[in-house]
């Protein structure tokens, strides 16, 4: 078991992947040591937003994800 | 009053479910359509739309339950392309069936307009030159906006 | 830009007009398709729709000019039926094609608000007590004041 | 050859008939005495129209129709 990270359209671009699996618990301080500097930055920017479990936080930086958790990153979206 | 939710990640022939949606209901006054289709006059080579499923499908089901109570309807069919397509493939559509025109109309700009803007997908076009991410035009936006009385 | 208005005096399956109507417009953004169908469930057994030929169809074709000229389209298809319907029959069919869905969806409201109080048509219907002369609901002339602008 | 007269729903029902021939020319003044009372009451109605040849009447008061005319007498529309 871990914490499942998905990346989302340009994110997953500069993941170089859609998903990774690290280790929980997860919180919002452990990312940059976790993400290239560039996909932290992209992680943090003001308009990507985080869910967890298919719920999206109101504050991200409240980030506490347990394993077997999804966390998802989300750039703005494109619309349909 | 139903409503039916659909993301399909093949090409559709929208009549295919027109054709039934329409004749389900029985007694209606007017049935209203949008279809959606890839533009081929930009120099677009393809398309690709992403969704995150625990999200998306979600999103558009409680569109269409807003829909359906903000609008007089006897039903709803929303049915959303993602994957790779190609010009002149439809991408969305929108239908709603009502006793009279006006709420099935406004139901379908409704949709559409949460759709472009405000629904959990993300493009990219490929062009001569590769593939681009797409935001939203600022146009969407506005249209939004007309809703939010 | 094509403007096709037709009357028709059998049934018609809309589908039949409207695959065939965007085909023909490769590249455009979207289709929207409005259909009105004979209500059923106001006891009406049958409705006759009658046109004078030397206005209504000219009347149709200043319409859709118009419409034509007011939104920005690819291509508009208008066809009513006249003569004696039967509840669940198609009556009246828009489709709008555009690059943009604005113009078109507002091409079918603005097409459909005319048609239903300003046009060449004189509609009765038959009821358990005979057929009975309709004129427009006041709603409908509501709804025209809208683009009066 | 003469004038046709088109009496449209509600008018057919009064003339008993959608068309009648009546001899040029024809003028406003000689209706009443070309029709029968109820019809001629509906066609002065206000909301009734009169179209020579498919031209509408801006005021219907002025036709003048000669022999081969149309003469079309409309009630309000019901719309489509």
């Amino acid at each position: 078991m871990a914490v499942t990270l998905v990346f989302i359209g340009k994110l997953a671009d500069l993941a170089g992947e859609g998903e990774r699996q690290v280790p929980g618990p997860l919180h919002w301080a452990d990312l940059p040591s976790l993400l290239d500097a560039d996909l932290a930055a992209a992680v943090a920017g003001e308009r990507t937003r985080v869910a967890v479990n298919g719920e999206l936080l109101a504050d991200k930086t409240a980030l506490a994800a347990q394993d077997g958790d999804e966390v998802a990153f989300l750039p703005p979206v494109s619309g349909g | 009053m139903a409503t039916t939710v659909m993301l399909l990640d093949a090409p559709f022939v929208p009549g295919r479910f027109v054709e039934p949606f329409t004749a389900d209901h029985p007694g209606l006054g007017g049935v209203c359509t949008f279809v959606g289709e890839v533009r081929g006059d930009t120099g677009v080579e393809a398309l690709e739309l992403l969704h995150y499923a625990p999200l998306t499908l979600p999103g558009m089901e409680q569109l269409a339950a807003a829909a359906a109570e903000r609008f007089d309807l006897m039903g709803l069919l929303v049915i959303h392309r993602v994957g790779v397509m190609q010009p002149g493939e439809p991408i969305v559509l929108v239908s709603a069936c009502a006793r009279h025109r006006r709420g099935a109309i406004d139901a379908v700009d409704y949709c559409m307009d949460h759709l472009k803007s405000n629904s959990w997908f993300w493009k990219r076009e490929q062009r001569g030159d590769g593939w681009h991410w797409i935001e939203p035009r600022d146009q969407d936006h506005a249209d939004l906006a007309r809703w939010q009385v």
